[in-house]
């Protein structure tokens, strides 16, 4: 049973991804893109973990099985998958090269997914290799001459990092005697391997110095695949992490200092450059790269005092899982702005944007914000000479998180992404709003799916809004300087006053044409709603029906966790 | 053994002799007289292998004159592999003689009929001297069949009639007589030194300058009538313009007739001193690099075939000086097996040379795959021939050379092995040549007409190419034969 | 018990005998030719597995010949042979299927599946060859049957690289010549034996018995294509597609590699060579040749002549695992034996699909041959990806082993040489699957008059083994898998050996 | 002092009469004086011949030696005629393909 649960896990997206190959499937496999994290979503969050299955004649004896930890990483990332093929379903429609696409985004979606489930080094790092692979099918998907640079950049990256992972797991392997992902990360591994291996991971991560391929390659993408690479495939690298080094295990002195150095350089360092950014998904892939300056801090505290990970780890889980939702969600939004034809719809989703804007950048009680709470606390064990710099860093984060998303939303404006033509927005806008929905309820949904291991976070302060006021007032500030540096002092202050004139003479026109309008939207609105629910009932209902399900059967699950493996959610909570 | 029934020894001449005689007088019957006659012949060396095997070395005293004085014949492992070894080339030559004298064209000399009439007691003269060669235990004897052998060969190279053939003919005739005189007048000396004939008498001789002498003048004749470099002028010549089967007994067996009495020689010594031996492998040298340098340089298909002679009859001295005076005991083995191999191989690849020239026209090596017709099984012939020449396992020549370069090394002689080295190269030079010329590559868009390159004719070149290959891996059994009566003395 | 003692003959034979007829054969027979090659390859390939079949059982094989005093013509099934008969048997059977289709309108066809067939044969006597005075016999026998296909052409440069081949391979043959000669002299036999048989030798005489190691190793690499000694192979490109990938994948790269694997397991045995100090120089030279290779390659725009590089590259592979004198490093090295070949034959055929169908014969013509033919190029990618190393396809298999058998031999910079070498891999393939698939062709490539399409016969083969490729490396560990076969190989030499 | 006797002298002269004749022969262009050169060199062999088969005068002379040279002679006649014979055809034939 579970083995035929992970063979559907593993085989969904991989089978379709073949059967993409005959022309005459090609229709249904894209209908059906949205379905295929699902089986992985439904192992996740109904499976009993932890359990292995063993595959003796597959490559080199292929252990696949899920553990409590793998399984905080891959739901969120199964939930990025379904709302990005969503989205990529009515990205692609007419899109000439889509079958390839498709094929590169269904290989990376296997190789994402599996490689939570892998459980020996050569399985892992064959999941790992596929994913990072295909999707550079994925950057370069638009053949312009900025997605040429960014596909070049991020492939001569992935194979680095390939071969120091090769090399890494390797050496790890040899040291140990086990092929066995539970049997290295319990090993005191030689400073050289975890290097390797910090390496190898960090480049998917985009922890500076790594992270060049990571901006423009994110920028360049198509925005589903824009939203994969830096929602679930930036987590693979931290999972790898987590999975095979030994933290906790012994003390890397020299290593943690290293990776907490790089950390603290890449929140700020990312700001600064991404500050510099026009095209608005660059600014978000530099958002990315900052906040893996976070994660980095965890994991460079837990190299230099392996007591501290008991406490990082859950907490690493929860910022990965949050960072995932959200940035998600941004990528996506981006994605829906870009579709909009009014001005309108555009300034709506803009609006929408705020909230993961504003999760991303700290907002107190939101996941953000407790993440970085609950990580202060957790590194309260870590290196005391550090921790003063860590929290301090970890506050400005948020400054410069908020600076950067400020940036993205001002960017969206005057550097619209590219979106092809005659895309139905509902099928972007829906994701987005999930994924954003996801990012808020968070910590409500958190303790029902990690159960103890949510207790850091339920326990973590509000936080303080102060570095996200902050950065408010920075964003505005430096809009507002730059702007007066390019027109002058007098023109400022005109266009202060001129607006709110103009505005004042034209609200009376604009209510009146307003309400004309909200009243023949309401008439139309039942044989709209009609249609739009029969167009989308299998993507997008799926994914609310999912959502919920999340919430219901998770907390379900919390009072009885001794179920067993349910059958997957498709059959059960099918709409 | 009876008065009435003559012994098998006085057969192997006899017969070949009588067949002479029978077919010169009846010339319409001669292929038939002259098949006959190699078949009895074989059958008699059969006969002959039968009472080898059993009994070791056989004397026969003919005309009850013993030794020292009188002549006898003597019969050993190694005569009778020779024995065995010119029958079958006899026999597969004159098959192949029968097609190639087939025709009643006249191709630029002799008229066919000629050619066929005069060919059956040439052939069958070269095989009385040969048989009688191989035979002999005294030097006279030797001498008279060397003579024999000479002027049969001599005919056989002038049997075309061209004038290419007559001229290279006379030359080759002028060689061989002077080798034959120095030979003779190398026996009378060794006859006053020793007041014996017989090659047991050498044995036993005291050193002196007169017996010395003697040595040198033989031991130059019979490299003259061996081609060794630098006397090896008149050979290409004339075994290039021969016709084709009388090109393949030239190369193939009256070569070797002067191999033969030198290894007898030698088994019989004292031999000459280690400076002659070590003379005798530096211009075995000599001939295997200008042999081969010369065959990379001709332009016709039998020439090159006739300098690879001159390269091989060098190997074979190269396979004598091997190990030096102490390892001639058994270094004579691997020169015997070159020998064999050599001419198994050299009578297949002149018999394949001539039906390629017959089939194609002409056979100049750079315009050999622009004809029409495919000679394939002559080419396959020639191919096969060409691996045991070079001495590619599993070949009869590679078993040559195998026992060559293991005894120098043995004997620490590393430059023998690379003089080897160094031949084989070379021939794998100058053979490819020819062998990419019969890959065609469709230089000439002519209709292949593959067929009309088979015929019967082309069965002997491919059986005694086939046999050069293939009795590489009877090597153990050949070397058994060779070994019987010990000659040399005992095996090592 | 034994029963069918000759089965190795007779699988010797069935191409071996199969040679003459097809030599034979008229060229407007085609069909006749089609089938018996067909039939004879389809029934070696069930031959073999007979044959494997048996000897799993413990059926021993052994023929002898003796040829002269002490020395014999030696057959024999042990694992490794099986190993590489099975490996030619199945690739030839692919091959011919392809060369059918390849050369069905071309000339002379009765020639080159004459040759071909006495090449595979010969490549079964290497494999079978129970001591080196055989295997030297089968290793000329293959330098002569693929002489013909290399200039098989016919155009100047055909014959050039003939030439070259031929001059390169016998001087190769006759270093093995001499190596023969002496190991018959210095230990008194030539066989195969795991463990070696130089012992005594290497105790009395070792500066001997290392000249013997390096005469040998240095004749084998002429044919294995070891740096500096490997002139020879990206000349020989100018063969027809199928002859190439017949090269490079079996018969004759794969011949100098065997043969290193006999001569450093089984006639000096890996302990004593490791004693002799001559593994090391082995090591730096496969090492030097792994890299030069894949430079050379990288700077390559025509495809077959790129492909002949990695060859160079990817052959010093098994004799880098094998030097490396660990089990661990040597299941990489025999592994790699067949996956290399797997791989390659791969590329090689896809590499000749494209140019018959699209006419492309260069990297830089490449471009959108991915959307022309999807078929081919999936498996040519396969193959390629498989090269760089990356899981789960065969290539990674034997990479990963090698590097646990640097790190097992103590020699951790062996990862890195592999990093390198797959770092480059990707340098030199990558490229061309970037081409085939992300870039659109050119208006006049698409409309190019060469464009046909190109029959099953052709497209079918690459297809297959690329599946080869995906299968074993998948399914690596599966029982009777190519890994699995090495690793009961290994076990034997090593527990032999010691 | 090796006393120069009757033998000796006439075996000298006939080595003598030999290397003259083997000058000729490799020295000589045309081919009848080569012919008349190697026929000088055989009767220079039977001289040494008969020269050795000479013993001091009261004993009969050794009849081997005579045996040999009566059998070189004889050698020699014929082979001179198929030389000549050689020499006229060619002659002939070559004047053919002159004309």
């Amino acid at each position: 049973m579970p083995g035929l649960a992970l063979l559907a896990a593993i085989g969904t997206p991989l089978g379709l991804a073949l059967l993409l190959a005959l022309p005459a499937a090609r229709g249904l496999v894209w209908r059906a893109l949205s379905f295929a994290p699902l089986p992985a979503l439904a192992l996740a969050l109904f499976g009993t973990v932890p359990f292995t299955v063993s595959n003796d004649w597959l490559i080199l004896g292929s252990v696949l099985g899920l553990d409590a930890t793998a399984r905080l990483f891959l739901i969120p990332a199964a939930l990025v998958w379904t709302a990005a093929a969503a989205a990529a379903r009515v990205w692609m429609a007419g899109d000439r090269r889509a079958t390839g696409f498709g094929l590169c985004f269904l290989f990376a979606m296997t190789g994402n997914l599996g490689l939570f489930l892998a459980d020996d080094a050569p399985t892992f790092y064959a999941f790992f290799a596929l994913m990072s692979f295909s999707s550079y099918g994925l950057v370069l998907h638009a053949r312009s001459e900025e997605a040429l640079g960014a596909a070049r950049l991020y492939i001569a990256f992935v194979l680095a990092g390939e071969l120091a992972l090769f090399a890494g797991l390797g050496l790890a392997v040899g040291e140990t005697g086990s092929l066995m992902l539970a049997d290295i990360a319990d090993t005191a591994l030689s400073v050289p391997t975890v290097a390797l291996l910090l390496a190898g991971f960090g480049v998917k991560l985009g922890v500076m110095p790594l992270h060049f391929w990571l901006p423009p390659a994110h920028g360049a993408a198509p925005v589903p695949a824009s939203a994969v690479l830096s929602g679930a495939m930036i987590k693979a690298g931290l999972f790898g992490i987590v999975a095979t080094l030994p933290l906790g295990e012994a003390a890397y002195a020299d290593l943690g200092v290293v990776v907490t150095a790089a950390g603290m350089v890449t929140i700020f360092a990312a700001l600064l450059m991404g500050a510099r950014e026009t095209a608005p998904k660059t600014v978000l892939g530099f958002s990315s790269v900052s906040q893996m300056g976070i994660v980095a801090l965890g994991i460079g505290a837990a190299l230099m005092a392996p007591g501290a990970w008991g406490a990082v780890l859950p907490v690493l889980a929860f910022l990965a899982a949050h960072h995932a939702l959200a940035k998600a969600g941004l990528f996506l939004g981006a994605g829906a702005f870009a579709v909009q034809h009014s001005p309108a719809a555009r300034m709506a989703v803009t609006v929408a944007l705020v909230l993961p804007a504003l999760i991303l950048a700290g907002m107190p009680l939101l996941s953000g914000a407790l993440g970085k709470e609950a990580l202060k606390t957790a590194l309260g064990a870590g290196p005391a000479v550090w921790l003063p710099w860590i929290t301090l860093a970890l506050m400005l984060s948020g400054v410069a998180t908020t600076l950067l998303m400020a940036r993205f939303l001002v960017q969206l404006w005057r550097k619209r992404p590219a979106a092809p033509a005659g895309v139905e927005s509902d099928g972007l806008v829906i994701p987005f709003v999930l994924l954003a929905l996801a990012a808020a309820a968070l910590p409500a949904i958190w303790p029902t799916v990690a159960g103890s291991a949510a207790q850091p976070i339920a326990e973590a302060a509000p936080g303080t809004p102060w570095p996200l006021v902050a950065g408010a007032l920075i964003a505005t500030a430096a809009a507002v300087a730059s702007h007066t540096s390019r027109v002058g002092w007098s023109a400022v202050l005109s266009t202060l006053t001129a607006p709110a004139e103009r505005a004042a003479a034209r609200v009376g026109d604009a209510l009146v044409r307003r309400r004309r309008a909200l009243s023949r939207k309401a008439r139309a609105l039942p044989p709209a709603l009609d249609g739009w629910i029969a167009e989308h009932r299998l993507g997008q209902t799926g994914i609310a029906a999912l959502l919920v399900a999340v919430l219901v059967i998770g907390g379900a699950q919390h009072v009885a966790p001794t179920d067993p493996i349910a059958p997957p959610a498709a059959e059960q909570n099918g709409p | 053994m009876t008065d009435v029934m003559p012994d098998p020894l006085t057969l192997a001449i006899l017969l070949p002799l009588f067949g002479a005689i029978a077919a010169f007088l009846l010339p319409r019957a001669a292929p038939a007289i002259g098949l006959g006659a190699v078949v009895a012949t074989a059958a008699a060396i059969a006969v002959l292998g039968h009472l080898v095997v059993q009994a070791g070395t056989i004397f026969v005293p003919l005309g009850g004159w013993g030794a020292p004085l009188g002549i006898e014949l003597r019969a050993d492992g190694l005569a009778l592999a020779m024995l065995g070894l010119t029958a079958l080339i006899a026999l597969g030559v004159g098959l192949g003689a029968l097609a190639a004298f087939a025709g009643e064209t006249e191709v630029g000399g002799q008229p066919m009929a000629r050619q066929r009439a005069f060919f059956w007691p040439l052939c069958l003269l070269l095989l009385t001297g040969m048989n009688g060669v191989y035979l002999s235990n005294d030097l006279f004897n030797l001498y008279v069949m060397l003579e024999v052998i000479s002027l049969a060969a001599v005919g056989l190279a002038v049997l075309g009639g061209t004038v290419a053939a007559l001229r290279a003919g006379l030359a080759y005739m002028y060689a061989s007589l002077l080798g034959a005189l120095m030979m003779l007048l190398g026996v009378g000396f060794v006859y006053l030194q020793t007041g014996r004939l017989d090659l047991a008498g050498l044995a036993g001789a005291p050193d002196s300058a007169a017996l010395s002498a003697a040595f040198g003048l033989m031991l130059v004749g019979l490299a003259l009538k061996t081609a060794l470099f630098p006397l090896h002028f008149w050979l290409p010549e004339a075994h290039a313009n021969a016709t084709a089967p009388a090109s393949a007994l030239l190369s193939a067996l009256v070569v070797k007739a002067g191999l033969y009495i030198l290894l007898r020689l030698a088994e019989a010594g004292p031999f000459p001193g280690e400076a002659i031996l070590t003379l005798m492998g530096v211009l075995g040298t000599g001939a295997v690099l200008w042999g081969g340098v010369q065959a990379l340089r001709a332009e016709r298909l039998k020439l090159l075939v006739a300098w690879s002679t001159v390269a091989q009859m060098g190997l074979i001295f190269v396979a004598l000086a091997r190990a030096g005076l102490e390892g001639l005991s058994d270094s004579w083995r691997a020169a015997a097996l070159l020998i064999l191999a050599h001419a198994v191989a050299k009578a297949g690849m002149f018999l394949a040379a001539g039906r390629i020239k017959d089939v194609i026209g002409h056979d100049r090596i750079s315009e050999l795959d622009r004809s029409a017709v495919r000679p394939a099984l002559a080419q396959l012939a020639f191919a096969l021939a060409a691996i045991s020449l070079i001495g590619l396992p599993p070949s009869l020549g590679f078993i040559g050379k195998w026992s060559l370069m293991e005894g120098a090394m043995m004997a620490g002689n590393w430059h023998w092995v690379a003089v080897t080295m160094a031949g084989t190269l070379l021939s794998v030079a100058y053979f490819t040549r020819a062998l990419t010329g019969f890959l065609r590559f469709d230089r000439v868009r002519a209709p292949l007409d593959e067929h009309r390159g088979w015929a019967l004719a082309d069965a002997p070149p491919v059986v005694l190419a086939g046999l050069a290959v293939g009795l590489g891996l009877a090597a153990g059994p050949i070397l058994a034969v060779l070994d019987l009566g010990t000659p040399f003395g005992a095996i090592p | 018990m034994i029963d069918m003692p000759l089965l190795p003959l007779i699988i010797l034979m069935t191409s071996l005998g199969a040679a003459p007829v097809l030599l034979a054969l008229p060229e407007r027979s085609a069909r006749l030719r089609t089938g018996l090659n067909l039939a004879v390859a389809a029934v070696k390939v069930a031959l073999v597995i007979w044959l494997a079949w048996k000897a799993a059982h413990g059926v021993v094989y052994d023929l002898r010949l003796s040829v002269l005093p002490g020395l014999d013509l030696h057959l024999q099934a042990d694992p490794l042979a099986l190993m590489f008969v099975a490996l030619s048997a199945v690739l030839w059977l692919v091959t011919t299927i392809y060369s059918v289709g390849y050369l069905e309108r071309g000339p002379h066809r009765a020639r080159f599946f004459g040759f071909f067939s006495l090449c595979v044969a010969a490549t079964v006597g290497i494999a079978m060859a129970g001591n080196l005075f055989t295997f030297l016999l089968f290793y000329e026998l293959l330098t002569l049957a693929t002489y013909p296909l290399v200039i098989h052409r016919g155009t100047a440069a055909a014959l050039r690289a003939g030439r070259i081949y031929l001059i390169y391979t016998l001087v190769g043959g006759l270093a093995l010549l001499l190596g023969t000669l002496a190991l018959w002299g210095l230990a008194g036999t030539t066989d195969f034996v795991p463990g070696g048989v130089m012992a005594e030798v290497a105790a009395e005489r070792p500066a001997a018995a290392q000249a013997l190691f390096v005469l040998l190793i240095a004749a084998l690499g002429v044919k294995a294509a070891l740096v500096p000694l490997h002139g020879w192979l990206p000349i020989a490109m100018v063969a027809p597609a199928p002859v190439s990938a017949l090269l490079h994948a079996v018969a004759v790269v794969k011949a100098g590699a065997f043969g290193i694997i006999r001569v450093v397991y089984e006639v000096f045995g890996i302990e004593l060579a490791q004693g002799l100090g001559v593994t090391g120089p082995l090591i730096a030279v496969a090492a030097v040749t792994i890299i030069y290779g894949s430079l050379r390659a990288l700077a390559q725009d025509d495809i077959k002549v790129r492909l002949a590089y990695s060859t160079v590259s990817q052959v010093s592979y098994i004799t880098l695992g094998v030097a490396l004198a660990g089990p661990v490093a040597a299941i990489g090295a025999l592994a790699h034996l067949i996956h290399q070949g797997v791989m390659k034959i791969t590329m090689f055929m896809a590499a000749g699909n494209l140019a018959e169908g699209l006419g492309v014969k260069k990297v830089s013509q490449m471009d959108g041959v991915g959307r022309a033919m999807p078929g081919t190029m999936a498996a040519f990618s396969l193959a390629a990806l498989a090269m760089i190393g990356l899981p789960p396809f065969a290539g990674f298999v034997s990479k990963w082993y090698l590097a646990q058998g640097g790190i097992a031999a103590g020699q951790d910079w062996v990862i890195a040489l592999l990093l390198g070498s797959s770092l480059l891999n990707a340098a030199y393939f990558l490229p061309l699957l970037h081409r085939a698939w992300f870039r659109d062709a050119t208006p006049e490539a698409a409309n190019a008059p060469a464009r046909r399409k190109i029959s099953l016969w052709l497209a079918a083969p690459p297809m297959v083994t690329a599946g080869f490729v995906l299968v074993i490396g998948v399914l690596a560990n599966a029982p009777f898998s190519p890994l699995e076969w090495t690793r009961f190989i290994v076990t034997r030499e090593f527990n032999g050996g010691l | 002092m090796i006393a120069l006797s009757q033998a000796t002298i006439y075996g000298l002269a006939g080595l003598a009469v030999f290397g003259l004749g083997l000058m000729g022969v490799l020295g000589a262009a045309e081919r009848l004086r080569r012919l008349i050169a190697l026929n000088l060199c055989a009767a220079g062999a039977g001289m040494v011949l008969i020269a050795a088969a000479w013993r001091s005068p009261p004993a009969v002379p050794d009849p081997v030696p005579h045996a040999l040279v009566i059998t070189g002679i004889v050698v020699m006649v014929s082979a001179t005629a198929v030389a000549l014979a050689l020499i006229r055809r060619l002659h002939s034939l070559e004047t053919d393909t002159d004309d």
